[in-house]
């Protein structure tokens, strides 16, 4: 199951994965390390609803979660990154304060390295138990993807089962690239607030990633086992020039004689001038 | 920026003190009253602050969203750019304008309306009241999600002066869409939260007759939200609350915002900018571990502005 | 008739109107100046249809028209501002150079003199006389409303019966403000066009004013008697401040013991600390 | 930039000589060239001139597209964005790909796809293909005119380098949404006209097959466009169309293109932007009359560049 990255051998089907085991995919299990781990949730409202908020985050942690988002150094095949993934299991992948301030770390950290950011989204929302903070980080996170726009970082916003509120409605839907895991859910409202607010039943494929591409939400679905060959080829897309200016002029030169004569032999209509100007590897106009 | 008690009492002038007392019962009577029919809502408002108004409609996209007013309109002597939203005052009302619930297209039309504020060279006032982003199956079809995500994103670009206002209910991500300005003000009996209570009370209670315990577990009043440097301002209103003088309440509002597009439009845009996006880095509370011993908890205080 | 703005008194019907006669309207009928009467149509394409083309614009100004649209320098009650209408008598209000030349001259002569710009469309849209030539006056008045967009000069569109094709797919739909005549079609495509190639009838309210408006396309419909005040206060709204900074501090100053004394019996809960600086003026922070 | 014949003529190396006689037969076989069913399409062009390509879809609005291809690629070691108008080849593919007419979601998914070349500093190369936009009821109500002109804007305000080249047929407003470029070129059998030749014989012959009339009185060849000032260059094609051989096809493409992103890339962006106002400013053709005698024509020749 580990090796097949957590899919469904004979139906497909992907199950949900643990931020740091993300990581690990991401890295193709190799050697990651983790940013930020020593940033954990306070509890600034003292909530409590049916259980204390510190009680629910100790059980989580002592899962060995550090947070609902695990942020770290890696690189994509060839390609060097920041990756940060949402982890589901802690609190259902709830952003509050430390998702916030880590994936805003990560933003600065992928601008400052100039390489790109990878997030992997699971998450059921902002963190009721903080309250407006939780709502807070919504607009925190947007700054952070907004330092990514500035420095003209790419981001890849990845969206795995369930990718809903907040988290879809600030970051996770600010991808300059956009991918979406087969069967994710990917909404603003849940399914069941929705059916009680509006009393309609909603389709069998609401809000699913297939459904969402065809709304021209995302950009693909990716098959998790297909997800690194896609990241890595995106970020070798948008990487910057290996130098700048030199190969355009190289490439003309060098291609010169040969291009020149093939495309010669093809155009036997264009002018006599041109067809000289070719020959001799000058371009065409 | 949630800050230390200490840090908020430091603040001087603010009209509410932060530690009001705020039990169960009070907090459920700042609820109510945020969302008490008769409160002033953005119609009741505009008219009072500008001395003229020109509604604005449509995102050019798909439809018109009545549950978001925007228009142009004179401020002072200035050109503003102002978007509400508006619940509705009577039953007929509140179905025509969903209850103050918007689908992406009235963050689509916000959007649009604040390009032109950028041209203009206009502040924009947003002024909040809705119970959140309405949930229905189309809004989710046409981008809800991602409508509220880059009206933040909007609201973080634009270079001209902002200030928001939150002048009654201001829940979930349908009013942090509308919420990211340079000023971020509450009135005094108006409520900012990650969620309505019965919302809240449906999900972490499972009973959404909870909705009191939920209110008093989110503490959704300016006050706290004062102390946790979610704003920046509380606007006192009238004796009893705004319902009961919305003259009285316009003219509260108006002297803060006067005030805050005052000293706003002295700093140059691209600076008014960075200090706004410094202001939304800066929120949120966190403890940080020793690194060698994640274990042991170094500093329990919540990050925040010095 | 004339003074009633070619409406009908009885049913309301908005009649076509002559470009001259939009500017007399827009001035309350007070002389304005028509600026460049002397682009006149050319035949690049030597163009001919049923008729030819320079026999179709000869009739056109045997008519008294100039061109598909009028421009001019005029005030709409106390606003100043450059006005442009397009005829549809003139060819359909069909967009050819001269159209463009003209809204691309009106836009600079907005900017320069930073007053606002109004246009009144009525079209079928690109005039097919030129060519490809009118194609490219879609990006040329494009150009125009940008270079208002630099200049920081408001403009306001006004959609007449009809306004279609390249009209409403360029300028046209770039409005700051956006008003439509009641009744007016608003279209890119035609409605037989539309018909015959998806074959569906269409609503009778199709592409209509009053439904663009619920499309969310225009910013509200407006009866032309109404128009001048609507556009007045707009121009009056979107006009440049008096005197830019002074006002703010002096009406602080002003207002500061009436309204301070006001406010402080209306909110008797708040801290003494805040009443006192109420009271004496010197604002709440 | 309608120019005089001389005024062409003086320009140098340009593949088509500017005064081929252009009867109606040779016209319409220019426009079966352009709409031959095996001629390249983007997606033909795409695996041949880019090293790697990710196709980006949706506007992120309402929907995908599909008559509209978009991506990011390699192109000689740099990144760019690809956005194409995408016909279909057989019977399935044109029914999904609506024939190349694109709704206002195709539009805005390229205008979304330019947004990121901005943030990379990415150049936009667009291949220009289709009958026009759809005529739909639907896509009006979505704001087609909007679309179409918002499109147009975009490609005005991009800083980075622009290329758009009419690889078919370039028909009506769907073609000039993404035409507005830096440097606009045609392949030697496409055509740019405002109207498709079926769509003018309906409208001004009324009679639709009066097409070949249309066609012959549109002009809508490259040798003119290239003479009106309308493209600034025209590409070859393989010998007999480029139907006939794609990779050589493309491999005249890629030259043109290349040599136009080198020139391009040497321009600072805000002067690049600038010389592209310029460049549609001065398109057209008309008189202008003596102002004290309306009547007498003093300037026959239609008005373009030095
Ligand atoms: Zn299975
Ligand atoms: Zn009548």
């Amino acid at each position: 199951m580990r090796r097949n990255f957590r899919v469904c051998t004979s139906c497909g089907h992907h199950f949900k994965v643990s931020g740091k085991e993300r990581l690990d995919q991401l890295a193709n299990f190799e050697s990651w390390n983790e940013l930020w781990p020593e940033l954990r949730a306070a509890d600034p409202l003292q909530f409590t609803d049916l259980e204390p908020y510190t009680k629910r985050v100790e059980k989580a942690e002592a899962k060995g979660l550090t947070e609902a988002l695990v942020a770290g150094d890696l690189s994509v095949g060839r390609q060097p990154c920041v990756a940060a993934a949402m982890d589901f299991g802690f609190l259902g992948g709830s952003m509050g304060s430390v998702v916030g301030e880590k994936l805003l770390r990560a933003c600065d950290r992928a601008a400052e390295r100039r390489v790109p950011l990878i997030v992997i989204s699971a998450s059921g929302g902002a963190r009721m138990q903080e309250g407006v903070l939780a709502l807070m980080q919504m607009s925190k996170t947007v700054v952070g993807f907004e330092a990514l726009h500035e420095a003209a970082v790419p981001v890849i916003s990845v969206l795995a089962h369930p990718t809903t509120g907040g988290v879809w409605a600030s970051f996770a839907a600010l991808g300059d690239v956009t991918y979406a895991e087969p069967g994710a859910l990917v909404s603003f409202s849940g399914p069941r607030v929705i059916e009680q607010t509006t009393r309609e039943k909603l389709a069998p494929d609401f809000g699913l990633a297939e459904t969402q591409l065809r709304n021209g939400q995302v950009d693909d679905v990716v098959d998790r086992r297909e997800l690194n060959e896609r990241l890595e080829r995106v970020m070798r897309i948008l990487s910057r020039e290996s130098s700048p200016e030199p190969p355009l002029a190289m490439q003309w030169a060098q291609q010169g004689a040969s291009r020149a004569q093939r495309a010669a032999r093809a155009v036997p209509r264009m002018s006599r001038r041109i067809r000289e100007r070719l020959r001799r590897g000058e371009g065409p106009q | 920026m949630s800050t230390s008690a200490g840090d908020a009492m430091r603040r001087i002038g603010n009209a509410i003190t932060p530690h009001e007392p705020q039990s169960t019962d009070q907090i459920w009577e700042i609820v109510q009253l945020a969302r008490h029919q008769d409160r002033p809502y953005p119609l009741d408002y505009i008219p009072r602050l500008l001395s003229d108004f020109e509604e604005l409609r449509g995102d050019r996209l798909y439809r018109d969203d009545p549950a978001i007013v925007a228009g142009i309109g004179r401020y002072h002597d200035m050109p503003v750019v102002v978007i509400g939203q508006q619940k509705g005052r009577d039953t007929q009302e509140r179905t025509y304008r969903n209850f103050g619930m918007s689908g992406p297209e009235g963050y689509r039309k916000a959007m649009r309306v604040m390009a032109l504020a950028e041209k203009i060279g206009a502040p924009v006032i947003t002024l909040i009241d809705t119970p959140g982003a309405f949930p229905g199956a189309d809004a989710e079809q046409r981008g809800q999600g991602g409508a509220i995500a880059t009206s933040i994103r909007t609201m973080l670009r634009l270079s001209v002066p902002t200030v928001a206002i939150v002048v009654g209910e201001g829940s979930s991500g349908g009013a942090i869409a509308l919420g990211v300005a340079d000023r971020v003000m509450m009135l005094q009996n108006s409520t900012y939260s990650v969620i309505s209570p019965e919302g809240g009370s449906a999900i972490l209670w499972r009973d959404a007759a909870k909705s009191q315990l939920a209110a008093a577990a989110f503490q959704p009043t300016a006050a706290n939200c004062y102390r946790w440097g979610v704003v920046d301002s509380v606007i006192p209103e009238p004796d009893g609350g705004a319902h009961r003088d919305h003259d009285a309440a316009a003219e509260l509002l108006d002297r803060y915002l006067l005030r805050a597009l005052t000293e706003l439009r002295e700093i140059p845009g691209s600076e008014r900018r960075r200090q706004r996006h410094v202001r939304f880095r800066r929120i949120g509370s966190y403890r940080e571990l020793a690194l060698a011993d994640t274990s042991a908890v170094v500093s329990g205080q919540t990050k925040g502005p010095p």
